[in-house]
């Protein structure tokens, strides 16, 4: 094996970039990629699984339901006042409120969610995340691999650039 | 019962004790201010004040001649709330608008602080009572040498001390009787005229309606201004109490409607002055021999006179249709007794009393007198002067043959005609004192001001009538540097060159040396020592007993003849006949500045702070105007700018203005005290516009079955079927507040509004504020006038408050929890709680919710009337009627004190209090036996808007029809 | 300071509660006109609450003592010749007693104007005045020791209710107070 | 043209946006925030004395500032529904206008959500209508529609700002490696640490897709809600189960009618018309005919249902007074905007030329607030009791208020301009990736 290297290549196109990952994974090279945005075509050749940040997200909500019923009911009990004619726990106004709740803790779950996947996925790419955000180009980084088969297989797929980084 | 000479609390400490209680409470925010607070003890607690503890005093309401009972709630040693004595004969308890307002009198800003005397540069100057009192003494000292007349007195009537007092002293300085006028102008003197000539006494009748079974009203407003209406209205409602064939009939006479005619189960729509006519043609139908009616003796001798008068042209002159004359007099012949009353309190002069002693006649023939009207209890204590005694009274003024007119609570320049001068009579007296309160049109040309005591700070007493003497009594002490006016004039009494005998100065005496002859006739017997017999009478209200029967009236011979002849007929000149009335809230103009009084709407025509002139629908179109255009109003004798209010109460050839400054513009000096109605006015568009300040959106009830009415065919209103519940209702553990408003007793007086107003710190926003539709009362009288604009005239009305329904849908929206449901049924808002967000007002179908738009001013001294048991609402807060938590929380710690439970009918909210026809009757739903159950499972229940089940704790019962009789 | 709280009033009663006596009065009181001292009268004298604030009982304020009743004692306590400083401090009452004018008491305990509190239902109910007063019969000054909060008078109102609810419904509703 | 060629001229036509702003944009801000603080100091009266500067007066206890507050809302409606509903259905031509459509709803509900609290009696007590532990251990009343709305409007305007600002940050990132000084702080800050790569955008993308499922019902949610503000109500004119499907339909309606509002000069303003094509404006007139449809049958059969009751009936009455009585101007001229402005542009030649699109869209702006103006205000003064019956005519401070509003929105809406990139870059660069004509439009302009 030769030197273990990081090599990046940029792309003006997302489907040359595409091309690069799959062949890159198809020679076992670990890959990171950072574009401007998220091109269906990379991110299929990438073929990483699904975010599991739904999970997340769905506790958020359930807990935005609980706090919400707690809310409602909790505080309508703690000191019952009638009014209208209605009961103390009065199911359908209540409702309303969950939902509004259940809405707003998922959302902000959500956020905390999509923030801190964006901390980790920085951390976790270090090298495209620092290199790659350029805005206008595609950035892909092979690496755990042959740096020259790397530069090869990128040059091949049509990078604009290639080049060794640490 | 204390005397307040004795009593130890000065004035500064009733002030400092009224700062110490906090008085006035603002719903604010939460904080505690952090303003040092200061806590100033009593020097000397008075024995009878508790802090935060109503005490109570009996005393009496000189508002109008009636003369009823008051019990006073003092709190701090201040009055809080007037109410009617329970234990009084002629209010039993009730008492009118007028009655309730009298405490803004008392605590009126505007009230005189002491004495004024008028300096040379013509302003009037505070001085002192010494240097006061003695120049009026050299005054009437050199008044006295010329001879008599030029001193003369002119008061309002003063049936007791006061007026005794008066003569005493009118004597003492040499004075001739006619010497002393007194000017009372709603004073029913064509009644005491017609007994006069026909029975040869000049009487006021003492009248029991309650045994009527038909009452016809000659335009006398019973309910309102005529005698004693809160008496009136009593018997009214206990005379159509009984349901059935039994229920009196009610007839109004009239070219308007008045209250009284809106009570009424018949309006014979007379033209303006044909109520002669139709008490001529009753009283000619009523002797015809095929009618049946036993025609009485004394009567016989008239029968062919009456015989000559045509019915067609007294129908005609009258102005309906003739057969409902005989109509009225087929249902008067079937149903005896009656009672045949007017004619109305602002009608004088010859025609009246003519009208008078037709329906005395009348009476005479069908047999009331004796039993519905009774003769014999008129104490004729004080009596008004006639019109020729008031004129002849400024005539010598502006002779300049009077020297010293002293002035005791009249007003000639503010309520004479202004055709009658009396502003230039004034000029031409060299000295006018006078005693009035606060300022009025006379007191701005009077030299010298001697500031009586509002009656809630005197001693004194009001013979009413036969067997009721009413007691006045100071229940606090005076606010300002003002002395009784009955003390004044004992005291310069004694400053005369003569020194008058007056064994004291001091009018609790008086009241005490005239109390022995009350005590003997109440006793039986003349007592032994009359001050605790006096001590205990104070605390009662006064000295009721059964008179003893003086002989009956007889007609005298020949006496009635005169009175049958149909004067000509007034110059159809084109003009619309002008009808002058005096309304509940305003009655003679007395206290048209009181701000309850300006501020409470016009029962018919919803009209506060503002005269208005009447105009029916087609005399409106005919003249091109509408609610709010200004209009003139013009006869010989002057002219007058008025609003008009179009109102379809009133017949196409007349006009109707309320009494007022306008009203004095426009009537002629022939008009004397007031006025007598066939004046003929003409009226025109002015071209302006105002925006009148007025309750009403729509008069109609839009085919919406508001108001039902029940009669014998239909004996309950429709209900709607309400089984069919969603939740369970709430738990009312213990009690469950409700009320029943009898619509068939409620005749619109107004005294709930007023009541309410005075007890819940109810803030008077003013003439603007009524205009921008932001009145603040929380209670109201709707007045329906049909079902549709153009539709048939029926009068419907409805008291409107806060319903405290048990559904009720003003509670969930409050985000807040500001109202709630209590477990005791109350609807409670929680002022402090309250953000503003009015929700709850938009989505009560009764609309009885008002908001603090601005912060309401209690001017000094007015605040100090506050009841410091209900919380002062700030501005952007929600305010509304609280069945009177605070009465009913009094009452239940005052139960639980005495380990008991609260009895049904111990409470009662300030508007059940004070209903004269004792309408609204309160009461626990909870318990079955309560008197408010057993109304609410009357037939004639319903509730307001039913349909949409918000549960209301109000029932009301309908309104009766009297089937039409053959 | 002793406080009535209900359990789940919870820290943040206690927090608003310091919160409101920090302004309403910090720990000393206000000075008064003169050096009145409930230590010596109502604990080395032993003189009752009610003998001066007459009214707890039965009204909804207690009453401040008049100048009568404090002519009552100090008719005869006008100086004491052992201590000279009793003699100056009883000076300026001695005054104002001669004079027949009042002391300008600055006000200790307020509760603002919406709340309608009654003396006379809490005493007859049993509660010390000790409990929202604290122990006056210990101060020199007179001080406000408890916050007069809403969370704080309901502290004591929901225990109550706890300890029986039957009947005692009206202790937890708005209306009781607010009217 | 490489896509990157095309990547930076997306770059830089929406980077122009944020340059140094000329003398127009001083004067329509100067415009916007003068009438917003004349707005304010004229609120300022009412804060300092009371409601009576109002015309407010019973029974009609609301007026101009919750019709303002509803008019508000559901401006604030299309922007959500573009963006979170059009994504949900994959619908292409949301790319361009979704980012001006969601600054619009955020600072629109940023001025509905002042209204409610404006109008209050006691303004200074409005956090009291939120469930804070307090020592007097008081809560809401979760009961009340008005709390509906508090939980609505707040959890609106949080979710909405946060979904706004998520899609912006790969675009602040974008903006953030050409940004020098204090804009570079705030892009870094909008991008939260935005590099773009694989994995960022892999969880970003799931939860981009959340954020939509969450705002899709949310923004049905609340405008029912504030439907129900008058629905739960018992008043005629108010009480209607037709109101929640009536008013989200009304409010796309103003909503699409002010975003075109905004794009038309804004396309001109800042030279976007490469971006932001006629076609756009077609698919959103389109929006309008449809909503426009659902909001006219709703008026029908409101109407129709009213009228079917007999006389007597408040219900009818109420409606009846609307068409005839003195509000009628207002109830006309509303069918007239609502109504007849959007069938018009199921025509092809009206809704393309943009000159008419814009002029029936301020109709629509208009009509709507007038529609929110006659429900709020004709049924209040034409209530049960015909007693009790009386108009209600806005006062100069309330007109002011009104006017504040948009003073305010407008404001707010021209600094975001110069913040927040108006189109969404990241977006257009996926697009522009896929469809080189696109691009070539973009680079060459017309």
């Amino acid at each position: 094996m030769a030197v273990e290297g990081r090599v990046l290549g940029m792309f003006a196109e997302p489907g040359g970039a595409a091309r690069a990952v799959r062949a890159l994974r198809a020679a076992h090279f670990e890959v990171e990629t950072a574009m401007p945005a998220p091109f269906p075509e990379v991110i299929a050749a990438l073929g990483k699984p699904r975010s599991g940040l739904g999970a997340v997200t769905f506790s958020g909500a359930l807990l935005g339901l609980l706090a919400g019923v707690l809310l409602t009911v909790g505080t309508s009990v703690a000191w019952p006042l009638v009014t209208g004619g209605k009961p103390i726990v009065s199911v359908p106004p209540f409702v309303i409120v969950v939902f509004e709740v259940t809405v707003l803790v998922g959302s902000l779950t959500n956020l905390a969610a999509v923030v801190a996947g964006a901390a980790l996925g920085a951390r976790r790419q270090a090298t495209a995340a620092r290199l790659g955000a350029t805005g206008d180009r595609i950035a892909v980084v092979a690496s755990a691999g042959d740096a020259s088969g790397a530069g090869r297989i990128l040059r091949e797929s049509g990078a604009e650039e290639v080049r060794d980084v640490a | 019962m204390s005397d307040p000479s004795q009593r130890p609390v000065g004035r500064r400490t009733f002030l400092q004790v009224a700062g110490a209680a906090g008085a006035a409470s603002v719903a604010a925010g939460c904080s505690p201010r952090a303003a040092v607070q200061k806590l100033v003890p009593w020097i000397v607690p008075p024995d009878d004040v508790v802090p935060g503890q109503p005490l109570f005093y009996r005393t009496l309401c000189r508002e109008c001649a009636a003369g009823c009972g008051v019990t006073a709630r003092t709190r701090e040693g201040r009055a809080v709330k007037l109410e009617g004595n329970p234990e009084d004969p002629i209010g039993r308890g009730a008492l009118c608008a007028r009655g309730q307002a009298a405490l803004q009198a008392l605590y009126h800003p505007e009230r005189f602080k002491g004495p004024l005397r008028r300096g040379a540069g013509g302003a009037l100057a505070p001085t002192s009572w010494d240097e006061a009192e003695d120049a009026l003494a050299q005054a009437l000292a050199a008044a006295q040498a010329k001879g008599p007349g030029r001193i003369r007195l002119l008061t309002r009537l003063e049936p007791g001390a006061t007026g005794a007092v008066q003569r005493a002293f009118m004597k003492a300085v040499g004075a001739r009787p006619e010497d002393r006028v007194v000017l009372e102008p709603l004073d029913p003197a064509p009644l005491r005229r017609a007994s006069e000539a026909l029975f040869g006494r000049a009487e006021l009748p003492v009248l029991d309606l309650s045994a009527a079974r038909s009452i016809v009203s000659f335009g006398a407003d019973l309910v309102e201004t005529w005698l004693s209406p809160v008496e009136l209205a009593r018997q009214l409602a206990a005379a159509r109490g009984r349901l059935g064939a039994e229920r009196a009939r009610l007839t109004w006479v009239g070219p308007r409607l008045a209250l009284t005619g809106v009570s009424a189960d018949r309006w014979i729509r007379c033209r303006s002055g044909g109520e002669l006519a139709v008490a001529l043609g009753i009283l000619r139908a009523l002797v015809e021999p095929a009618r049946g009616v036993p025609v009485p003796e004394e009567l016989r001798a008239v029968v062919p006179r009456l015989q000559r008068l045509a019915p067609e042209e007294l129908a005609a002159r009258a102005g309906v249709p003739s057969g409902e004359l005989e109509r009225l007099a087929r249902e008067l012949a079937r149903r005896r007794p009656s009672a045949l009353l007017g004619p109305g309190a602002q009608a004088q002069g010859p025609e009246a009393t003519q009208l008078a002693a037709v329906v005395l006649l009348a009476n005479v023939a069908l047999g009331n007198v004796g039993r519905t009207l009774r003769y014999g209890l008129d104490a004729r204590e004080d009596v008004p002067s006639s019109a020729a005694d008031l004129r002849a009274l400024l005539g010598a003024m502006s002779a300049g043959e009077v020297d010293v007119l002293l002035v005791q609570h009249a007003d000639p320049v503010g309520t004479l005609p202004t055709a009658l001068h009396a502003a230039d009579a004034l000029a031409k007296v060299p000295l006018v004192a006078s005693f009035a309160l606060r300022p009025d049109a006379t007191t701005a040309r009077a030299h010298l001001v001697l500031p009586d005591h509002h009656t809630l700070e005197s001693f004194g007493d009001a013979v009413a009538r036969d067997g009721v003497v009413n007691l006045a009594q100071p229940v606090m002490t005076p606010l300002a540097d003002t002395r009784q006016a009955m003390q004044v004039l004992l005291e310069l009494g004694g400053k005369l060159p003569v020194p008058a005998s007056f064994p004291s100065t001091d009018p609790y005496d008086v009241v005490l040396a005239r109390a022995a002859e009350h005590a003997t006739r109440a006793t039986g017997a003349p007592p032994a020592d009359v001050a605790p017999v006096h001590r205990e009478a104070l605390q009662r209200g006064g000295y009721w007993w059964d008179p003893e029967p003086r002989p009956p009236v007889r007609l005298r011979p020949g006496a009635a003849e005169p009175f049958l002849a149909l004067p000509p007929p007034p110059a159809a000149d084109g003009a619309l006949d002008l009808v002058v009335f005096p309304t509940a809230l305003r009655g003679d103009g007395r206290g048209a500045d009181l701000p309850w009084l300006r501020d409470v709407p016009d029962a018919l025509s919803s009209v506060s702070w503002s005269p208005w002139l009447e105009v029916s629908p087609a005399t409106a179109a005919r003249l091109g105007v509408g609610t709010g255009d200004l209009v003139s109003i013009e006869t010989a004798a002057g002219r007058a700018e008025v609003p008009a209010y179009v109102f379809a109460g009133i017949r196409d050839d007349a006009v109707a203005l309320p009494l007022g400054a306008e009203v004095l513009s426009v009537l002629p000096a022939s008009a004397g005290a007031a006025f007598y109605w066939a004046a003929r006015a003409t009226v025109a568009r002015a071209g302006r516009r105002t925006r009148l300040p007025l309750l009403e959106g729509s008069p109609y009830q839009h085919a919406r079955e508001l108001v039902p009415v029940v009669t014998a065919a239909a004996p309950s209103p429709r209900r709607p079927d309400l089984s069919a519940r969603m939740y369970r209702e709430p738990d009312h553990p213990e009690h469950r507040w409700a009320m029943v408003i009898d619509l068939d007793r409620c005749t619109g007086c107004q005294a709930c509004v007023v009541a309410c107003t005075a007890e819940n710190n109810v803030p008077v926003m003013g003439a603007d504020a009524a205009r921008e539709g932001r009145y603040m009362g929380w209670i109201r009288v709707e007045r329906y006038l049909g079902d549709e604009p153009g539709g048939e005239l029926d009068v419907r009305l409805l008291l409107m408050l806060c319903q405290h329904c048990t559904n009720a849908p003003c509670e969930p929206v409050c985000p807040v929890y500001a109202t709630y449901h209590t477990p005791e049924g109350l609807n409670a808002q929680i002022y402090n709680r309250c953000v503003g967000t009015r929700y709850c007002s938009n989505n009560c179908p009764y609309k009885v919710r008002t908001f603090n738009w601005r912060d309401a001013r209690f001017e000094r001294p007015l605040d100090l009337q506050l009841n410091p048991d209900v919380t002062v609402r700030s501005r952007g807060v929600m305010e509304k009627c609280t069945f009177c938590i605070q009465r009913i929380r009094y009452a239940e710690n005052l139960a639980r004190d005495e380990g008991r439970h609260v009895a049904d009918g111990e409470i009662q909210p300030a508007c059940a209090q004070t209903c004269p026809a004792q309408a609204i009757t309160f009461g626990d739903a909870k318990d079955p036996a309560s008197r408010v159950s057993r109304l609410a499972r009357d037939g004639r229940a319903f509730r307001a808007l039913e349909a949409v089940n918000a549960g209301p704790a109000i029932t009301y019962l309908a309104r009766v029809r009297p089937e039409a009789e053959p | 300071m002793r406080r009535v709280r209900s359990p789940h009033s919870g820290a943040l009663a206690a927090a608003g509660g310091a919160l409101a006596l920090l302004c309403a009065a910090a720990a000393s009181g206000p000075r008064q006109p003169i050096a009145f001292s409930h230590r010596i009268h109502a604990g080395e004298l032993g003189i009752g609450c009610t003998s001066c604030h007459v009214y707890a009982e039965r009204a909804p304020v207690a009453g401040i003592p008049s100048m009568a009743r404090c002519q009552g004692c100090h008719k005869f306590v006008k100086e004491d010749p052992e201590h000279p400083q009793v003699t100056a401090e009883l000076k300026p009452l001695v005054e104002i007693l001669a004079n027949g004018t009042a002391i300008e008491w600055i006000r200790v305990y307020r509760v603002p104007d919406h709340v309608h509190f009654t003396h006379e239902r809490h005493v007859l109910a049993g509660v010390r005045c000790q409990e929202c007063h604290g122990e006056v019969e210990k101060m020199d000054v007179l001080s406000q020791v408890t916050p007069l909060t809403m969370g704080w008078c309901l502290g004591c109102h929901h225990e109550k209710q706890r300890e029986k609810p039957e009947g005692r419904a009206r202790l937890t509703e708005c209306v009781t107070c607010h009217k | 043209m490489s896509a990157t060629e095309s990547f930076r001229s997306i770059e830089d036509t929406v980077r122009a946006t944020h340059g140094r702003p000329g003398p127009a944009y001083w004067i329509g801000l100067a415009l916007a925030g003068g009438v917003a603080a004349f707005g304010a100091w004229s609120y300022s009266l009412i804060v300092r004395t009371g409601l009576h500067w109002t015309g407010l007066q019973r029974p009609g206890m609301w007026g101009n500032l919750i019709t303002d507050f509803v008019f508000w809302v559901g401006i604030a409606h299309s922007g959500t529904l573009i963006s979170a509903i059009l994504f949900l259905f994959r619908a292409r031509f949301r790319t361009a206008v979704y980012r001006v459509a969601e600054m619009m709803t955020v600072f629109a509900v940023m001025t509905a959500g002042l209204y409610p609290i404006l109008h209050l009696g006691r303004p200074w007590f409005a956090y009291w209508l939120f469930p804070y532990p307090n020592q007097r251990e008081l809560w809401v009343n979760f009961r009340s529609p008005l709390i509906w709305d508090v939980f609505a409007i707040s959890t609106y305007l949080i979710v909405s700002t946060v979904f706004l600002l998520v899609g912006v940050a790969p675009d602040a990132a974008a903006l953030r490696e050409r940004a020098t000084g204090w804009r570079r702080r705030l892009y870094a800050v909008l991008a939260f640490g935005w590099r773009g790569t694989d994995e960022q955008w892999r969880h970003y993308t799931r939860a981009y897709l959340f954020f939509a499922a969450f705002a899709t019902p949310l923004v049905v949610s609340v405008h029912s809600v504030v439907s129900w503000d008058f629905a739960v109500s018992v008043l005629p004119g108010w009480h209607s189960t037709l109101f929640p499907p009536y008013f989200v339909a009304g409010a796309i309606l103003s909503g699409v009618a002010m975003v075109i509002l905004i794009l038309v000069p804004l396309r001109r303003a800042f030279r976007l018309e490469a971006l932001i094509t006629p076609h756009h404006l077609d698919m959103l007139a389109r929006l309008i005919v449809l909503t426009g449809l659902v909001v006219t049958y709703s008026y029908a059969t409101e109407i129709l249902l009213a009228l079917q009751e007999p006389a007597g009936d408040p219900e009818r009455s109420t409606f009846l007074y609307r068409m005839t009585g003195p509000y009628a101007p207002v109830f006309w001229t509303m069918v007239l905007c609502n109504c007849v402005g959007p069938v018009l542009l199921i025509i092809p030649a009206v809704r393309r030329r943009t000159a008419v699109l814009f002029g029936i869209c301020v109709a629509i702006t208009v009509g709507m607030w007038l529609e929110r103006f006659n429900i709020v205000v004709t049924s209040l003064s034409h209530d049960r009791l015909p007693f009790d019956w009386r108009v209600y005519v806005p006062t100069w401070v309330e007109w002011a208020v009104t006017a504040g509003a948009f003073g305010w929105f407008f404001f707010l809406f021209l600094v975001g301009l110069k913040l927040v990139p108006p189109v969404s870059i990241a977006e257009l660069k996926e697009e522009a990736a896929h469809a080189p004509a696109g691009a070539e439009e973009a680079t060459h302009g017309r």
